[in-house]
């Protein structure tokens, strides 16, 4: 049990203090694997999923803008990130990390953190970097300017994702609060959930939304990529961990029911409701079950991830509706509805599915205690990401048009920023 | 001469075809459209947005023929493509004032 | 040598007796490695590799119910069905396990199985009753009815996958027989690939079968998916070994050497009889020469791999024209001839190439004793999976039509069951 | 630090003497996960990467090729290959190793090499020899005939991949010399690289080049393709250490940094050269940057990384434009430029950034003492492979012809050579 | 009868469709195609390698009328497809000798 | 005018464009399209099953000629598309009623 908290709540200090731990193969092999995993998530998988999902014209730009989002990413992590994220802040440590790590100085074949080498921690936690600033970009797909976002993306790198890791995972105020998350329902699928969010009114709706119908162009390799997506989770998950043992064992095990039981559970609601289930609600159900479940992940027992899946499924399906039928708001892949309301969700359920009364790790507070904190991690990472993505946003787009013009839009991005196009068959 | 042209439903081509050779036709062009009309077209669902969609994919086939066919290869293609249900297609007859093999340059009948 | 013996043959126990091994890390993460390929094998594997076989119009049906049955099959694991298969049936023990792990109960972070955490076997067992039914939907591809595939894929699990899965694995009477099927000759293969004989049989042939040709729609994702399934059987084969030693690298080792004679045995007979190599050929010569060695691939020495897959390349190539245009059976992916007679003919012969003096792991038995046994195993998974499926179809159709109606065939089950479309170039 | 060495530089002889090390389950997991890793870029990695850019006509015989030589080389392995790469080759130890071992013959369950079992070895190693041949199919790819193309690949495997595979890894006499290849800059990317410029020079171009486009028929599968290469390249580099432990982790670590910067660096100058970023222009950099990085990977730092990145992007980058605008040589998917360029810098560069002034492993010598020795390793392995490939292709050109014909090739491999269609939308 | 052939901008054809209700058109096939023209296509880049395509998608539109109704139509299909900008399209305007409806094999202006 | 419609061989398409620049035409409409004809086609196989494809792959073009450039417009096609070789295709004239240039209303040959 003790071991498992290590694993989870408490790996945000293994990287600050000196490791006196031996290195060990095996806990050695499922981080380097879990780092494979994780990468795999975005390139190819989110990429697919995403790639899929727009319009034809449409469909490199999104993937581009994955994989340059990707690449941009790690450099910053090699250049300053990793450091600001997991290293000692000194007197600013609430907030951020410190310098001393930039160009990973000091980082040798040796280094250690827990009873894995730091290279490998180094990796793991890029992969994480990499994906969360390309999930928003199914936000504003389909019109956004490359430059623009490019930009976008690097600010926010700097000005929310390093910040929230270090709260939540890097030793500043939340994990001093004791907030509980596991593989990252704020960090990750809130912080990317509100962004999109905020796209979306900033840039705006597309050209023809929502009188026009946009289908996605390209199914089966949305499918391709929501299976890459299970299939990494793992490595996300249970890769959050930092051991292999029991832990990283349950942890894959409630990750992989609360995915199925997510499909499960949009598939029979969007069965209800419309008559017929479909496969891109069916894989909109397990991207809502794993986002819910993942903050949870580790301090949740079989009855948890079920619980959460289904959770995911059916609040994420009407939350879909609501913003784009309801409010009308272009968050073109539902990145909001799925990831941010999943994530805001599974962050406050750890705190109830973790108690030892329902299978979970347990943690000293009682659940209503608990469940404050993760409240106020929960506003705490909506409020920050919205106000300062916006401010990001408006800065930008003073600097360089963030969107297309209307021909342009017509045409599509593929031609208009990147002069190729996805098929000639 | 002339140009036969059927909107027909697309798992109809291979009869069609059948059809066609049996009254002696042996060259044709088939291209594939969508067709709107009586018919209707079915809804598809993304994330739970509904809508409808009118077009119906169809066979469009191109059949260039000498004056005293023109009767007998209409026939053919409404026998073998009716299936009695709305949206079984339609066919369009025009006058061809030219043909050209380009292989032999032949032209007129000789073409076809 | 004893240590291959426990961690293929008698692995069976392991989950029986109260473990008192302690963790090994590296075990762990080999396993935990395999759950996720094994995984793979599934999401994208098999429904990229099936979804390019079918016609455009259907790509999205059979991907969509590989999918669903893969979340069915893993919340019935949970709910009961790990508890059937391994847990202590009692009296009944010969037939069917118990209901004490129903809910997973008891499974906590410190449950062990052997030198692995229980949460891993149990997850790495799941991901086998999540791809078994999926194999079947080859059969009956193109014109089942989602509804009716789901209700009979539920029912499947229970009568025929749990039993089988509990004789042969769990404890049961071919276990106590001494059955050697490593990671699923019987309780996979021939179990689904029968299953898709029977299906074939029950809901007829496609329309316009065999006079139309029905060609794939899309071999590029067929060829992904096929190597996604090589990727994914690593997994599925030298994973069974459930540790990380000798036995898992030698059962990798042979199954690739398998999956690489199969593919050139079925090119070579191809290329022989019609003229010229196919790429489809050469996939399906794969999964012939994986599905043959599968049985066998933890007992068998190199040679014995060789041997494995040039059988599998060369049986299955003839059983797949002989179902198809002799019997113009219209199983439409050929699972039973790939997947029934591979399985079958390599549960046969790791009998002969198990022998210690074929560089196999050796027996008790005489060869002829063994494969005696194993003739047993495959007539009593043939016979019993027959029976029950053709059973559960005639319940299923008595309840909800089986298949969609001429004109919704025509029109294609991706728009008549779940109102999408795979493609918007 | 000495057991990174052993782990990459004197790896060569592990295999050779009768290893006393006990098995590790942690390194044995890591190597079977590698083995999967690099069997997965080729299936369906490089596959779907070099079928997406080629006309869609000509898709299936790409990967076709791809699959046909990976099943080859895999049989060609077990009977003689591995032995003569690996084994003791007495007096011609220093060009080419023994016959022992053919048909693996005294690899047991227990053999071990290292600290993993010696199948384990066989298996990485074997998915060494199925990749590097597929590579150069981007050389000849749309005009050359299936058979000439398979006849070519077995003797090339036996005369150029065996010899120089045993040169530098398997003792032979530039491993003698103290050559740093850590994962096959010389061995593979040269080698393939070199190929399939002879192939171009030899086979000729394609009908058409360089006056009519031909582009990409499916860039989405590219770049699916390409994000599996990443993702496998992984386990081809950080595998390469042979243990999993530090050495592995950073290998991992400069790999991944050298992929991002890569990519960075290829859209960078194409941005700055034509005005916008194309996605096939940053996974072509992603690449360049891996396969530049790759003989260098287990002896640099992370500055190294970056460094070794950003030179394969900008280097490949204007070779590319040389070899195909300026020399108008028909090298149809860049693999010389890419490959062979890349792989010879980063040969180089180990020599620069393996020092351990600049974050690297050190070695003995003097830095221009170590860049002597990588520049005779370059130089032996460009002219070995221009020598005897061009010979290879004039004996196959004399007893089948190489390429198709005009009309077949305005008709399109798929149809030609192997009866199918990729498509039937 | 007439058959009125439209080549207009893809994103049009919503916009000409309804147009196309509004007189009375109930029917029309519709088929991709390329269009060559004053139109500029683009430019498109591999691997340092670029090159232009002059071709631009555009869309086909197929309406059999009756004499009288051509006008209309054609009014009809201009105005909505009008952009002002170079490549909005062009109409033509064919004679059709003969139209059947397959399903009850009327001909004439009854089978549109 | 005219409509002059080919059926030809995919990759004779650029040399088309450029024979027909070469006689002053500016404008065309190509759409990708199936023939069935004299040309055999090929066998396709798929697990065994084998099967013949009768249509190959053409490329039918349109250009709207004014009634005195089809002559050099039917020969401009014919030279540049002719291979000698079974399957280089046909080439169609119509009559053309009208023809309208959406974007400025043009009509007759100054729509052209
Ligand atoms: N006026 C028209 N002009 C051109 N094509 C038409 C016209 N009317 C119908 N079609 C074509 O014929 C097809 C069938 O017409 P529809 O009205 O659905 O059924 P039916 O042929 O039974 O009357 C349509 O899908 C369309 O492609
Ligand atoms: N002579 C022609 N014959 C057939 N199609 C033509 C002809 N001229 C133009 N087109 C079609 O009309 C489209 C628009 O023509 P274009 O010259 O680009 O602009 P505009 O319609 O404004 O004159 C072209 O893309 C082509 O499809
Ligand atoms: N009667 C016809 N009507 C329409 N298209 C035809 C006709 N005959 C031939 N074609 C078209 O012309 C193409 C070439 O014809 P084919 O008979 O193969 O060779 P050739 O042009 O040398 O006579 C065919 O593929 C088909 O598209």
């Amino acid at each position: 049990m003790f071991k498992t908290l290590v694993g989870g709540m408490l790996l945000t200090l293994l990287p600050l203090v000196a490791a006196a731990d031996e290195l060990d193969s095996g806990d050695t092999a499922w981080m380097l694997t879990s780092s494979a995993l994780v990468l795999f998530m975005l390139l190819p998988g989110l990429s697919l999923f995403y790639g899929g999902l727009v319009r034809s014209k449409n469909a490199l730009s999104v993937v581009m803008q994955c994989f340059a989002i990707g690449c941009v990413a790690s450099v910053i992590w090699f250049v300053i990130g990793y450091s600001l994220a997991f290293s000692d802040g000194g007197s600013m440590n609430w907030f951020i990390g410190g310098t001393s790590k930039a160009f990973l100085s000091g980082v040798s074949f040796d280094s250690m953190s827990g009873t894995i080498p730091e290279s490998v921690f180094i990796i793991f936690q890029m992969t994480f970097v990499m994906i969360t600033p390309a999930l928003f970009v199914g936000g504003f797909a389909e019109r956004i300017r490359f430059s623009g976002m490019l930009l976008f993306s690097i600010l926010w790198i700097f000005a929310v994702y390093l910040p929230l890791c270090h709260w939540v995972w890097g030793g500043g105020w939340l994990s001093d609060l004791g907030l509980m998350d596991f593989a990252g329902g704020t960090v990750v699928h809130i912080s990317a959930g509100v962004t999109a969010l905020v796209a979306a009114l900033v840039v705006g709706s597309r050209k023809g939304f929502p009188r026009s119908p946009m289908p996605p162009h390209n199914l089966t390799i949305t499918v391709a990529g929501a299976g890459m997506l299970w299939f990494g989770w793992f490595g996300f998950n249970a890769g959050s961990a930092l051991v292999s043992d029991g832990s990283a064992g349950m942890t894959m095990l409630v990750t992989h029911l609360a995915a199925a039981c997510g499909s499960l559970a949009w598939m029979t609601v969007e069965w209800i409701k419309h008559g017929k289930p479909s496969v891109l609600g069916i894989v909109t159900g397990m991207v809502a079950g794993l986002g819910t479940v993942t903050p949870a992940s580790g301090f949740i027992g079989p009855i948890g991830g079920v619980a959460l899946g289904v959770a995911g499924g059916v609040v994420c399906y009407f939350a879909t509706q609501f913003i784009k039928r309801g409010l009308k708001l272009d968050d073109s892949l539902d990145v909001f509805p799925v990831h941010g309301v999943g994530g805001a969700m599974g962050t406050l359920l750890a705190a109830v599915f973790g108690a030892a009364a329902l299978g979970g790790v347990g943690f000293d507070r009682s659940i209503t205690g608990q469940l404050g904190v993760q409240a106020i991690g929960v506003l705490a990472a909506v409020g920050y990401t919205a106000l300062v993505s916006y401010v990001i946003f408006k800065i930008v787009g003073a600097i360089t048009p963030l969107r297309v013009d209307e021909e342009e839009e017509d045409q599509g991005l593929d031609i208009v920023c990147h002069d190729e196009r996805g098929y000639n068959f | 001469m002339k140009l036969v042209t059927a909107i027909i439903k697309p798992f109809k081509l291979d009869d069609v075809r059948e059809a066609l050779s049996e009254v002696g036709v042996s060259g044709m062009t088939v291209s594939e459209v969508k067709g709107f009309g009586r018919q209707k077209g079915h809804t598809e669902l993304y994330r739970g947005a509904e809508y409808v969609v009118d077009f119906v994919p169809k066979i469009k086939l191109e059949v260039a023929v000498s004056d005293g066919d023109v009767e007998s290869v209409v026939e053919a293609i409404t026998n073998a493509s009716r299936s009695g249900k709305i949206g079984d297609g339609k066919i369009f007859v025009y006058n061809l004032q030219q043909v050209t093999r380009i292989r032999t340059g032949e032209t007129g009948d000789d073409a076809l």
